[in-house]
């Protein structure tokens, strides 16, 4: 079975060097198809990684993750839109990110370049914003619940989910907006290659690279992450063991929203464009990453990500446009078939 | 005053009660056991003391604290440590990890604890790495005791800590209770091995149908004709 | 009571339900039990990592006869139950059932020729009721065909059918003494109450062989007596028994022949006496140190 | 009453009284009917208020009673992979695409814009059903391996593939051994004979039930209630009668020795399996069956009008079908009825019937055009202006009552309303039966 | 006291329309009119206006929604002689499956005769599952797809928009002429709208000698298009064709510039054209050209007074249209004398098409009475004549080149106008 996906996966990349050789596809698109890869591959497994702490010690697959990516972006960004334009708008306007048409993001200029402040101000406040909001809803949803099962937890999750992305149609209004401005991007040749990084691309791929560090470091570093573990495994055990679960499950949303937050606002401000369902469209691939490296498993979710990722842009080259993500899909199932527990099973590192 | 007082407890799982009007006492240093047919409560009565079934009425005294109702994670401060009968290891964690959560109130895990365990069941040094979970039924008993262990407790709480165990470790197991027992730790253990747990406690309670059934000495227990007939098989 | 005719039936039934070619066991069984014996495990090796849990094992256990399987903690036994019933597949060896080889077979094909097992552990299925439970087991009904449960008029044998299998699940929870449970949860059941209803559950599939892992760990000792009286009975009447258990006692009173494992090897075997007083039997496991 | 006299015949068709199929119809039945009839009163009033004509509310209720069973197809076959067999399915908008597109593509006219093989719609259906029973194969595969809530994501995610390939312009038309033929993509696929259609045909060309169905759009008519309103109703019962046989096909599935595998396999598949069944047959089967039957319902709903497009089979969709199982409680039939019923009227259509009565019986003025707008006017103490914007947005606030529903039942009746009720499944009663005899070794076997 | 509610109408309406003499005078005309009218003409008028408020075509559904009530407003004011006027608004949300439960909502209500649904995606799902069977009026003002034309609909189907089959040949001619490109690419919407007009660009282009690269579709609101632009630019088109709407045209140019902008001509179709979306993509979106319906009837321009003193605004893309759909529903309703989707129907062509007095914009209400009356009517629109063929399109209609322009108050710069007569 494995030897089969080796096979696969050889002819797979025998078959890209030939595109490459004959010039069905230059390099410079690859490197494109790469590079975005690996960007978008980040923030879902940042994404992912908060998923699968979550799975893992509260047991129970978060269907409102998604959400909690919107939300901590929406929060974000109306806190980027207050503190860049001030003065330009009046607060409300600002606050729903000009939902009634009366500002635009070119106005305010906001961007790594226009207006670093109110980036980093509204990467703080997405991720705090995630935060709040997730430990609201443990203590309104979850904590009722501590001894249900994760399927029920799963179906309430699907609630939260309903409610969130719908309370920010109520409060946001539908329509997708433009809320960041893309500046420019560091282009240029190396070895024939055209190559071209945006300026907020490098932010995603510094900011998802450091917070993947920091966690796990926390998580090495301190007793949290055995607890964690203790906790996922058998959840009446640890509490007679004097593990204070409450609190390591407010650590885990801590973790596990924070990131979600971070990664919905570092998305928002790759695309330029926000909408209230964005979290929710990515889920399925952050799904489909956090199972692949298993769940549970820090570095399966970042390896899946950039699995799922790629996988999604490279497979361009032989694929359609339409069926790119249909491809991540299958690819999942095809790794599951193989690996029932996924790629780093077993392994956990949380 | 008693170590552990439990007085007229009324407890069960949701709605369900179990327990009716339950008294337990369990003295300084004290050794106790409780035996009773199947499904007459033992289980949910240790359960109850820890904080693990939903409190329908009656108090849980330790050490004069009134812990009624505290969660577990807060119990085991007081020095109670719990052995329960199912699921009482970490299936995924490594046996020394295991061991380590035992300790996981304390700051750091304390070196001569965790050597006293080894000491006492050398198979969990050697197994040190293995996932407890792949450990054999008698190996996971061993270290569901190592693990209460760890917190040298004042009263540990035991539920059937010697099924599944092989006749010698049956013995070994039993003495090393006498053991933590002689070092001043109370013990209060439920046993289906009803009569050689008699034969060694101090004091036993017979439980039946969730209340006290008849409480005596080991022994005067052993000598009732009565409860021989009905519990101990003979 | 027509005990023996049963008794009779108890084994060759096997060669009308279970597809008849693919048995061992031909109608006369009483001459083929000496030449090929119901269970056969040759050289049979799984280890886990580092850790050899069976090594190189080979026994045979005997027709219409309790055999024990003793062992220290972690000597293999249960590996050994499960290779033996599918559940794990060994890496080297064979298992062989009235002389068929049935290495590797899925647990569900093995279990329909005969060999069914108890679970160390008790597994009942938590939001069925004793009686669900209880009735699941019988083998090969006929309603578990969809289209006979389905379709009118063939419908009509899958309610006789059920009508029996009614009957023997209300005896054997009588037997087991937990008929008052019958319409109770299993999940909602005691620690002994649930290895009560696994066995009683694992004779439902009337079996040849029985393999029970420890099925008297955290029986309260009256019961055990009683259970043991019916396994007895169960022997006469032909069934062949597999048994865990650390009972030392017990194994000596109701086993023909006892086997003992020692970190996956066999240690010994032979007749409950000559183990007692093996000198290997009682380092590893009845008097020695701790393993 | 007669409702369930008839059922009650229609159901125990073989046997003495009291089969448990029969126990548990007797008291749902009415059950199901008189909650049905509770909310048409409450919509006739409603509508009245709305100062909806004969015509109006009559086609109110056939809407209703449309949404009601289609959403009833829909959860009981979804029961039967969940309630029956713990297999999480949340991929069911996809096995409904596969049947309602495989008819489509089979019974569409082969010179139509989206040509198709142009086939009897019987066949269309048919294969429908074996091509969704098909794909159910291809996700149950990896299912077989998979704990539940994997799978889970394996059938969302196989239900997005099966939605991005009838999207795909790739697939728009093709050509296979010399047939033109296509899915449409975004654009959609169409067929000239709807079922809607082709079956109330059917039944008018059936002498005694064509003169009463006659009869009756005349005396409709008569009061004012349009044809095309009275042929809605039709449709909708004869989805009711659909309704019936799946619950009666359900029943019997649930209530057999293959239903009590089924159960054990829910609730712990080593079990079954040392209990020599074949545990992953099982599950096929029961797979296979239950997305033929979504495939079925896909038909009669979305297809029903003989137009469909991909996005018609969006997440949502099945989450909706969900909603509606957990109402009612997974694994009891009755609930998925009771499940089906409370959703289509209560969260589904209800939401806009009271807005529109708000609207239209409070004078709020206009509603701001955002929220920060609506806030201000909060903020000066105007809440008919917040008030208006709610009723502006109330698209958004069902869905954020859906989601709180959905909570408030996981918290306090996870179970649902009829679910975990003790529905033993077996084909006879339990009880202990009455020729007693002694212990005997067990050996009498079938 | 119906005379009382007729005097304030009339001191409301002289008031509201001080600013044009023209509009007092025929008022005043009218009025005698309906005072002559029969005592049997109380009824109320309905007509519903089914448009997205939201969703991919809210931004631009607003302002149709704005024009399609204005004909109701206009005759508020007006003495109709016991007529009254009502719309119904519902919306769409631009997606199928609500605006489907909000037809539903009008066909309940016993609304005859609907204004809307403004996409093709929704008009198509609406018309066959609601309109139709319901035998209920549908006039869309903006639907453009081809496929609209040959809905098996009885003739209850109409639209006063132009059928893309002629868009496709104005893009064609504005790429060979005005860009003068020999190859070209399309990335259209994957709904009737973007597949058909698509097609209909094709195979204009391809006929005039023109070679297509690649043709993509696109889903609506994605949070990203740069796969889609990677194939669609892959072998550097002199054109790119971009069919869509404007929520998700807005992430698609931002992608675009982000990442491709090599200065490619592209040409967007009406369904882009938003006031908004330049301001939104923050680009100044100079190598972008349009093209889309343009409002060329008779009363073109009194309609874009009237809208701009009621709204203080411009009309915008379709705005004429809606007006004129509405306008057209309560004249035929008039005219059929009873909320009835198939008398409304039989009535539509009577009122519009040739032959009778002229209705227009600035005197709409006097229209009605006559309408009412029996008296026939031709109505001559404010996007074009409004004259229906068989298939319920336009006979006549024009079209316009447009470009972003960012500091006009519309956004938007006509450069060149098309005619068509068919
Ligand atoms: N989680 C539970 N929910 C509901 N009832 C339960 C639960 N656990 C146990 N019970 C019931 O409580 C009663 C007492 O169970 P308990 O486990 O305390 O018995 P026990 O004395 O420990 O028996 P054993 O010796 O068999 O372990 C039994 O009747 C059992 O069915
Ligand atoms: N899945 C596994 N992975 C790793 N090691 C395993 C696994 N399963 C069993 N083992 C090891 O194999 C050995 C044999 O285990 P087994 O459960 O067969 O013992 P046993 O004889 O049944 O003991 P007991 O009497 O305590 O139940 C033990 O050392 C155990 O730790
Ligand atoms: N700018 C607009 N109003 N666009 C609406 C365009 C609708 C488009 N013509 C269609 O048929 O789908
Ligand atoms: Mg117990
Ligand atoms: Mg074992």
């Amino acid at each position: 079975m494995v030897l089969l996906g080796l096979i696969v996966g050889l002819v797979v990349l025998f078959d890209l060097g030939n595109k490459l050789m004959t010039g069905q596809v230059t390099a410079s698109t690859l490197f494109v198809l790469v590079w975005r890869g690996i960007v978008n591959g980040l923030v879902i497994g940042l994404a992912g990684v908060g998923l699968s702490m979550t799975y893992s010690i509260l047991n129970f697959a978060n269907f409102a993750h998604g959400d909690y990516i919107s939300s901590g972006a929406f929060a974000g960004w109306a806190a980027t839109w207050v503190v860049a334009g001030l003065g330009v708008a009046d607060i409300g306007s600002l606050i729903v990110l000009g939902a009634g048409g009366d500002v635009y993001s070119s106005q305010l200029q906001t961007s790594v370049v226009g207006a670093p402040l109110a980036i980093v101000i509204g990467i703080v406040v997405a991720g705090a914003g995630a935060i709040a909001l997730s430990l609201v809803v443990d203590r309104l949803v979850y904590k009722p619940m501590r001894n249900q099962d994760g399927i029920a937890l799963l179906i309430a999750s699907i609630g939260v989910a309903f409610i969130l992305r719908y309370l920010l149609v109520f409060v946001f209004g539908s329509a997708p907006r433009s809320v960041a401005e893309t500046p420019p991007a560091v282009k240029g040749t190396l070895a024939g290659v055209q190559y071209s990084f945006g300026y907020h691309e490098l932010t995603l791929v510094v900011c998802a690279i450091a917070l993947m560090v920091g966690v796990h470091l926390l998580l090495q570093r301190t007793k949290l992450g055995k607890a964690m573990r203790a906790m996922s495994d058998n959840k009446d055990l640890a509490r007679v063991t004097g593990i204070p679960t409450e609190q390591v499950i407010r650590w885990t949303w801590v973790i596990g929203a924070g990131l979600a937050g971070v990664a919905g606002y570092l998305l928002i401000l790759e695309s330029g464009t926000i909408a209230y369902n964005r979290g929710w469209i990515l889920l399925l691939l952050i799904f489909a990453a956090v199972i692949l490296g298993g769940i549970g498993s820090i570095y399966g979710a970042i390896l899946g990500g950039l699995v799922i990722g790629l996988a999604d842009t490279v497979s361009l080259v032989w694929l359609p446009s339409e069926f790119t993500q249909a491809a991540a899909f299958g690819l999942m199932i095809l790794i599951l078939l193989f690996k029932p527990n996924g790629l780093f099973a077993g392994r956990t590192t949380a | 005053m008693s170590l552990l007082n439990v007085s007229s407890l009324d407890a069960g799982y949701g709605d369900l009660q179990i327990l009716t009007d339950l008294d337990l006492e369990v003295e300084d240093g004290e050794y106790v056991t409780i035996v009773g047919p199947n499904g007459a409560g033992k289980s949910t009565a240790m359960k109850s003391v820890f904080g693990l079934t939903s409190h329908m009425g009656g108090t849980v005294t330790f050490d004069g604290d009134d812990i009624t109702g505290l969660p577990p994670e807060e119990i085991i401060h007081y020095g109670v440590g719990y052995v329960p009968q199912n699921d009482n290891i970490f299936g995924s964690l490594t046996v020394r990890e295991n061991l380590e959560m035992g300790a996981y109130i304390l700051d750091e895990v304390p070196e001569p604890a965790l050597r006293a365990v080894f000491d006492r069941f050398p198979i969990l040094e050697e197994r040190q790495e293995q996932k407890a979970g792949t450990m054999s039924g008698g190996q996971r008993q061993m270290l569901a005791m190592g693990r209460a262990l760890m917190l040298e407790p004042d009263l540990l709480l035991l539920d059937e800590p010697s099924a599944g165990l092989a006749p010698d470790l049956v013995q070994d197991m039993f003495d090393r209770i006498d053991d933590i027992n002689d070092s001043g730790t109370a013990i209060l253990m439920v046993e289906q091995n009803a009569k050689e747990a008699l034969r060694r406690c101090d004091r036993g309670y017979v439980l039946v149908n969730g209340q006290n059934g008849y409480v005596g000495s080991g022994d005067e227990l052993l000598g009732d004709d009565e409860v021989r007939q009905r519990f101990l098989g003979g | 009571m027509s005990d023996t005719a049963d008794t009779a039936s108890a084994t060759s039934r096997d060669a009308d339900t279970v597809d008849a070619d693919e048995t061992g066991t031909p109608d006369g069984t009483v001459t083929n039990e000496e030449t090929t014996p119901p269970l056969k495990v040759q050289n049979l090796r799984k280890t886990f990592g580092g850790i050899t849990a069976v090594d190189d094992t080979s026994f045979e256990i005997e027709e219409g006869k309790i055999t024990g399987l003793i062992g220290p903690n972690g000597a293999g036994k249960s590996t050994t139950f499960n290779l033996i019933t599918g559940f794990l597949s060994p890496d080297s060896g064979t298992v062989e059932l009235y002389g068929q080889d049935i290495t590797g077979m899925r647990p569900y094909k093995i279990a329909d020729r005969g060999m069914v097992r108890t679970f160390q552990i008790a597994r009942e299925l938590s939001d069925m009721t004793v009686l669900e439970n209880m009735m699941l087991a019988p083998k090969h009904q006929r309603g578990e065909a969809l289209w006979r449960s389905v379709v009118p008029g063939t419908r009509a044998q899958v309610m006789e059918d059920e009508q029996d299998v009614l009957e023997r699940a209300w005896e054997m929870l009588d037997f087991f003494d937990i008929d008052h449970l019958a319409d109770e949860y299993a999940g909602n059941l005691s620690g002994g109450q649930r290895k009560l209803l696994e066995m009683a559950r694992a004779l439902m599939t009337d079996p040849d062989i029985l393999l029970l892992d420890e099925p008297f760990a955290g029986v309260n000792p009256s019961l055990e007596e009683k259970l043991l009286e019916h396994i007895r009975e169960l022997r006469e009447q032909g069934y062949t028994f597999l048994l865990v258990e650390h009972d030392i006692d017990l194994i000596m009173e109701n086993c023909s022949r006892v086997l003992v494992l020692h970190q996956g090897k066999l240690l010994a075997e032979g007749p409950p006496e000559a183990i007692k007083s093996d000198e290997r039997v009682i380092e590893a496991y009845l008097g020695g140190e701790v393993e | 009453m007669s409702v369930r006299e008839y059922l009650d015949r229609f159901l125990g068709d073989e046997s003495e009284t009291g089969t448990p199929i029969q126990r548990i119809v007797g008291s749902d039945a009415a059950l199901v009917v008189g909650l049905l009839l509770a909310v048409y009163v409450v919509f006739i009033a409603i509508g009245t208020v709305l100062g909806y004509g004969i015509n109006g509310q009559v086609n109110a209720l056939a809407r209703l009673t449309f949404l009601t069973a289609v959403y009833a197809l829909a959860v009981l076959a979804l029961n039967l992979h969940w309630g029956y067999t713990g297999l999480f399915n949340i991929g069911v908008a996809g096995f409904m695409a596969v049947g309602t597109y495989t008819m489509m593509m089979v019974s569409a006219a082969p010179d139509a814009r989206v040509p198709g093989l142009g086939l009897p719609l019987w066949v269309g259906i048919l294969a429908g059903m074996a091509a969704a029973a098909f794909i159910g194969l291809i996700a149950a595969l990896p299912a077989l391996r998979l704990r539940a809530d994997y799978l889970a994501i394996v059938t969302i995610a196989f239900s997005e593939i099966i939605r991005i390939s009838y999207l795909s312009s790739t697939l728009q038309s093709f050509t296979i051994a010399g047939t033109e033929l296509g899915t449409g993509g975004g654009g959609g696929i169409g067929i000239q004979n709807d079922p809607d259609t082709v079956i109330l045909e059917t039944l008018n060309a059936i002498p005694g039930i064509g003169s009463v169905i006659g009869g009756i759009t005349s005396v409709a008519q008569n009061a004012g209630v349009q044809p095309s309103v009275v042929n809605n109703w039709l449709y909708a019962i004869v989805l009711l009668v659909f309704v019936v046989a799946f619950y009666w096909l359900l029943a019997r599935i649930g209530n057999s020795p293959f239903g009590r595998v089924l159960k054990a396999i829910r609730e712990d598949e080593d079990v079954a399996r040392a209990l020599g069944k074949n545990t992953n047959l099982f599950k096929i089967k029961s797979f296979m069956v239950g997305c033929a039957l979504m495939g079925l319902a896909g038909i009669l709903w979305q297809g029903s009008l003989g137009f469909v497009n991909p996005n018609t089979f969006l997440p949502q969709v099945t989450f909706f079908i969900w909603i509606a199982l957990i109402i009612g409680g997974a694994g009891s039939n009755t609930g998925s009825v009771v499940g089906a019923a409370l959703f289509a009227a209560v969260l589904f259509e209800g939401p806009r019937y009271v807005a529109n009565v708000a609207s239209q019986t409070l004078e709020l003025g206009s509603s701001p055009s955002t929220f920060a707008g609506a806030v201000g006017a909060l903020f000066d103490l105007e809440v008919a202006t917040f008030f208006a914007y709610a009723l502006n947005n109330i698209a958004s606030l069902r869905l954020i009552l859906v989601g709180l529903v959905l909570i408030w039942l996981m918290q306090n009746r996870p179970e649902g309303l009829l679910g975990h009720r003790k529905e033993t499944a077996s084909s006879i009663p339990l009880g202990r039966p009455t020729r007693d005899s002694a212990v005997t070794d067990g050996g009498e076997e079938q | 006291t119906s005379g009382g509610d007729g005097g304030d109408g009339g001191d409301g309406g002289d008031g509201g329309d001080g600013g044009d003499g023209g509009d007092g005078g025929s008022t005043g005309t009218e009025t005698g009119g309906g005072d002559g009218g029969s005592g049997s003409m109380d009824r109320t008028i309905q007509y519903g206006v089914l448009l997205p408020l939201s969703g991919d075509l809210g931004s631009v559904g607003t302002p149709m929604r704005d024009a399609a009530i204005l004909p109701s407003k206009q005759l508020a004011d007006a003495d109709l002689g016991g007529l009254t006027v009502e719309e119904t608004v519902e919306d769409t949300q631009t997606s199928p499956s609500a605006g489907i439960s909000a037809a539903n909502n009008l066909i309940n209500a016993g609304i005859p005769g609907v204004c809307g649904p403004a996409s093709s995606g929704v008009n198509i799902q609406v018309s066959r599952q609601v309109f139709i069977p319901n035998q209920v009026v549908g006039v869309s003002p903006s639907s453009t797809a081809p496929s609209v034309t040959d809905l098996e609909d009885n003739g209850f189907i109409f639209r006063t928009a132009p059928s893309d089959s002629l868009q496709g040949q104005v893009v064609s001619q504005v790429a060979n002429d005005t860009v003068g490109a020999s190859t070209a690419a399309t990335m259209y919407v994957n709904n009737d709208y973007g597949q058909l007009l698509s097609q209909a660009f094709v195979s204009a282009f391809e006929e005039s000698g023109g070679t297509i690269q690649n043709e993509v579709s696109f889903e609506k609101q994605q949070s990203s298009y740069t796969s889609k632009l990677q194939s669609a630019l892959s072998n550097s088109p002199d054109v790119l064709v971009v069919i869509g709407y404007p929520a998700s045209g807005v992430q698609l140019f931002k992608d675009y510039y982000a990442d491709y902008d090599d200065g490619t001509d592209i040409l967007v179709t009406d369904g882009m054209q938003d006031a908004q979306m330049q301001k939104q993509v923050g680009n100044p979106m100079e190598n972008v050209m349009g093209t889309a319906p343009q409002p060329s009837g008779p009363a073109a321009d009194a309609f874009a007074s009237a809208y701009r003193e009621e709204y203080d605004r411009d009309p915008s893309v379709f705005n004429a249209h809606s007006y004129d759909a509405a306008a057209t529903l309560i004249l035929a309703n008039a005219m059929a004398g009873e909320n009835n989707g198939t008398a409304v129907r039989d009535a539509i062509r009577e009122v519009s098409n040739p032959d009778g007095t002229e209705v227009t914009v600035e005197n709409l209400a006097e229209g009605v009475t006559m309408a009412a009356n029996g008296e026939a009517i031709n109505y001559a629109g404010a996007s074009s004549a409004v004259d229906f063929d068989d298939n319920g399109d336009m006979k006549a209609v024009s079209y316009s080149v447009w470009q972003f322009a960012p500091d006009t108050e519309t956004g938007i710069e006509v450069v060149e106008t098309i005619q068509f007569e068919a």
